[in-house]
């Protein structure tokens, strides 16, 4: 949910209206969750959830292959995939763009826990071209502060470059 | 007369329920063996055993209800409880 | 015993109780030691019904009434607004045994526990006599009720008193204490301690009942007296949770107090119930042994 | 100025600029946002108030009950067995006239256990004399609460008000919203001035009990206040609008309704959907609007006959069941529209947080307009 909270907010920072929620639940910490995001140029008036999403992020690369995490997505959309191994192509629908990055690791050297909220951030930044930097950088530094602020800011600019450089 | 909002109400109106009607017996004070204790007063449950000016203690009739505690309580048995005449 | 006397009348005459009301008199005795300067929240039962039937309030302080049980709840928030507001009335609720022993201890424990600054006086008459004699917590074991009824197969209610000042006491509270309308001055220097006291404190009084007890009105005092005398109920006063006064007595025995009132009658008649009289009674030495009550006996001086 | 936030922080936020010098509450889900936020501003002294964490949502109402007699404004919050756990003290506080203004993340009654979003936690309250405001999204869910408190404060209504918002869908949802200042709500909303209060210097009794001489007289005061609290709603929507833009002058909100042959008739979240719903289906040629109530109780069946006036149909979005006697909103409806010859469907729809697509809002009025209704929408039959 953090995730879909900061990037809803960037893209608000970025001069859209938007709007976050989770796939309400009773999970515990650690349990497999959702949250969904929209961006649009009007009031967003909508509130079901997201069927047919341009854009998925996937934090945990476990999920693939237990959930049909494509589910909904048709070509032309973008899905940005926390994965050391990137091995599922065979589940990825026509016309959908995978961009695969190993957040955990970035997050793991950049923020020193395995947090990878802000730096998936930053590659959907790049991957999607919704969000510029500046209202990125923006949102984490009203998120965060001090280190934490200078940290999460490294981390979503180092996918951000990395994915920018496979886009 | 107007409803107070909020069924809410200032002190005074039980004073307008005179629960002297209730009673069977009542109680006669005797002035002249009193010892002043105030007991009678201090155990009414109706509050409605005055002092005198002469310090012994009289009922208020309004509203005494002839329970007969004034009359056990009586270090003196100065006070005896007589069927009301009605 | 004039100085409770002082000050003018803040429970009027004019409300509704039997005559001989035990709760009535705890009432007035309460307001003779608070004075003017309190909020009274106030709990459903026998005094609330017959002390406010709109608009002729017998209540010359200010005083609030929501509900039966959550009159802990409703000061605790009358509290804070004191608070918040820089005001310097004292908080105290009043409840019945119903009130305070049965339905209202959620209200009751969470505001004991969060230690809100209120004084809470529980009138204890030993059964719902609102609602026609039911049998509350606080009804003593062997009492017949309309709803602990003796008969064939009964012998009154099972159960013995709900012991509230020490669930209190636990909760932290600074003073706890129990009271009998038999000794006014005591009852009335004890609500002063109480409010004055910063913290939750608890004040049990025993208010006997003529007409759920079975008894002539004139008896009131009477037989809270005897309910001392025989250490059925036991005066004493907890700081900090420990008991540091009881009133001591020359202990009578307990069908002393038992034959004069028809809740009890089925203990004596048609036949007596030997076994039954003992059991209470081993509650009064129980309660004279916790409490120290007993004032030995000297020989030559009886 | 729009801030992105979630929408339990902006209810927070506003409650704080509403400055109540009591809060009392229980935490329950989805509205624990609310008064952990609260609990937090108090914590760091951003909001002068008493917080008293109470032990349950019972004692949470009393002891508002209480500090508002006392003459302090009182804010609490709950939802579903929260309020229903609540239901005693909420006839008294409304019998007792203090207004006491509660957010009511809306949620499902058990059983079975749902924490999710319906409405039939604030509707099976619709008897107790509180009014009821369904927000649409959290910049609504805000502005009401500032609404709220002038409108149950007016000593023409002096009774309390749910403010409801849906849990989750809303509660939990973040969007942007614009927050008035402090200032601004200080001159929006002057200081409580209590009509009454419990105080040493000039004592009242307050609860006491009515004979039957009596009891129907107050009950009907009640009633008439209540109705009164339409007008001070209107001046207080209309002045927030003169202050803030929002003007909230309207009970009920009518959207594209000029020329409908066919409106959709709901209360909070769903609104958003069907809003867009409607505007696919105008454009695909089709007659249809939506009629937004916003305000429950009082019900505003005279606004709703003349929103209506013209329609042909009517589909009425029911997120509650008054078990054994069909959706409450619908009910009330047929009952406003009784007479007029409009054909007036009611649908239960989204319970225990199901979720609503602009298709599902399609699809009803597909069966209203061929004359199917009263019904459950979108039962999962296979299951049953």
């Amino acid at each position: 949910m953090t995730a879909a909270e900061l990037i809803a907010f960037a893209a608000f920072e970025g001069g859209v209206f938007s709007q976050a929620f989770p796939a309400f639940g009773v999970e515990r910490r650690g349990a497999p969750v959702q949250a969904f995001v929209r961006f649009s140029d009007e009031k967003i008036r909508l509130r079901s959830q997201v069927y047919e999403p341009d854009y998925i992020i996937v934090q945990d690369p476990t999920l693939i292959g237990d959930v049909d995490v494509f589910m909904g997505m048709e070509a032309g959309g973008i899905a940005i995939i926390n994965t050391e191994k990137p091995d599922f192509d065979a589940m990825v629908p026509k016309g959908v763009k995978v961009y695969a990055i190993d957040a955990t690791t970035i997050a793991l050297e950049e923020l020193g826990v395995p947090i990878t909220n802000t730096t998936l951030m930053g590659a959907f930044a790049a991957a999607t071209g919704e969000i510029q930097l500046e209202p990125l950088e923006h949102a984490l530094r009203s998120r965060f502060s001090g280190s934490m602020a200078d940290k999460n800011v490294r981390a979503a600019e180092r996918a951000y470059n990395l994915v920018g450089g496979a886009a | 007369m107007a409803l107070r909002i909020g069924c809410v109400a200032p002190p005074g109106r039980a004073l307008d329920n005179k629960t002297g009607a209730w009673r069977v017996f009542k109680p006669v004070f005797d002035p002249e063996t009193c010892s002043k204790c105030g007991m009678c007063t201090t155990v009414c449950p109706e509050g409605c055993v005055r002092e005198t000016e002469e310090g012994t203690f009289e009922p208020d009739l309004d509203y005494c209800k002839g329970c007969g505690i004034c009359e056990e309580v009586c270090p003196k048995k100065s006070i005896r409880m007589e069927k009301e005449e009605k | 015993m004039a100085e409770v006397e002082k000050g003018c009348e803040l429970f009027s005459a004019g409300h509704r109780a039997c005559g001989g009301c035990g709760p009535a008199l705890a009432a007035r005795l309460l307001l003779k030691a608070t004075g003017e300067n309190v909020i009274i929240a106030a709990a459903t039962g026998c005094m609330e019904v017959f002390s406010t039937p709109y608009p002729e309030t017998a209540w010359a302080v200010p005083w609030i009434h929501s509900l039966f049980e959550n009159c802990a709840a409703v000061a605790s928030g009358i509290e804070a607004a004191l608070k918040r507001q820089g005001r310097t009335e004292k908080v105290v609720c009043i409840g019945g045994d119903g009130a305070t022993l049965d339905i209202g201890v959620l209200c009751i424990s969470g505001a004991f526990e969060r230690g809100h600054d209120i004084t809470y006086i529980c009138y204890d008459n030993e059964a719902y006599m609102n609602t026609g004699i039911q049998r509350s917590g606080a009804t003593p074991y062997g009492a017949s009720t309309t709803t602990s009824p003796a008969g064939k197969c009964s012998r009154g209610n099972p159960r013995p008193k709900k012991d509230m000042p020490r669930i209190l006491a636990a909760h932290g509270a600074p003073y706890v204490a129990t009271a009998s309308i038999a000794y006014p001055n005591d009852f009335v220097q004890k609500v002063e301690r109480a409010i004055n006291t910063p913290g939750p404190c608890y004040i049990q009084v025993h208010t006997p009942c003529c007409t759920g007890w079975g008894f002539e009105s004139g008896e009131t005092l009477n037989m809270a007296k005897l309910a001392i005398e025989t250490g059925l109920w036991v005066n004493y006063e907890m700081v900090d949770g420990e008991v540091v006064k009881a009133k001591k007595v020359m202990r009578k025995p307990v069908e002393d107090y038992l034959e004069k009132q028809k809740r009890y009658r089925h203990l004596f008649k048609p036949a007596r119930q030997d076994d039954e009289i003992a059991k209470i009674q081993a509650i009064a030495d129980a309660n004279a042994k916790r409490f120290g009550i007993d004032i030995k006996k000297k020989e030559s001086s009886e | 100025m729009l801030e992105f936030m979630e929408g339990s922080h902006a209810v927070a936020e506003i409650v704080k600029r509403c400055r109540p010098q009591v809060i009392a509450a229980y935490p329950i889900t989805p509205q624990t946002h609310i008064v952990e936020d609260l609990a937090q501003m108090v914590a760091n002294c951003e909001i002068d108030a008493e917080y008293i964490t109470v032990e349950s949502e019972f004692s949470a109402l009393s002891a508002c009950l209480g500090a508002s007699a006392a003459g302090s404004r009182v804010y609490s919050a709950t939802t579903s067995q929260g309020l229903a756990l609540m239901f005693e003290v909420c006839f008294n506080a409304a019998g007792m006239r203090q207004p006491i203004v509660m957010t009511i993340a809306n949620r499902s009654l058990g059983a079975p256990l749902s924490i999710w979003n319906d409405q039939q936690d604030s509707i099976s309250l619709r008897d107790s004399g509180w009014l009821q405001f369904y927000a649409q999204d959290n910049q609504e869910t805000a502005d009401l609460h500032m609404i709220a408190y002038k409108v149950c404060e007016d000593h023409d209504v002096l009774l309390p008000a749910f403010v409801c918002f849906d849990g989750f869908i809303l509660s939990h949802t973040y969007e942007p919203v614009s927050l008035p200042t402090q200032e601004e709500v200080d001159a929006y909303l002057p200081a409580f001035n209590p009509y009454q209060r419990l105080d040493a210097a000039a004592p009242l009794s307050f609860g006491m009990y009515a004979t039957p001489e009596y009891y129907t007289e107050f009950r009907y005061e009640i009633d008439q206040a209540l109705y009164r609290a339409k007008d001070a709603f209107v001046r207080a929507g209309r002045e927030f609008g003169e202050q803030f833009g929002r003007d909230y002058s309207a009970l009920v909100e009518g959207y594209r309704l000029e020329d409908a042959d066919t409106a959709l008739v709901a209360m909070g979240s769903i609104c958003g959907t069907a809003k867009d719903a409607v505007d696919e289906m105008r454009a695909a040629g089709r007659k249809v609007g939506l009629l937004n109530i916003r305000m429950f109780r009082p019900f505003p069946a005279q606004e709703i006959a003349d929103a209506l006036k013209g329609v042909s149909t009517v589909a009425v979005l029911d997120k509650n069941i008054s078990l054994g006697s069909g959706g409450a909103v619908g009910t009330e409806v047929k009952a406003a529209l009784y007479g007029s010859g409009i054909s007036v469907y009611d649908y239960i729809i989204a319970l225990g947080g199901r979720d609503v697509r602009k298709r599902d809002i399609a699809a009803v009025v597909d069966l209203a307009e061929k004359g199917e209704g009263d019904m459950f929408y979108g039962l999962r039959t296979e299951v049953l």
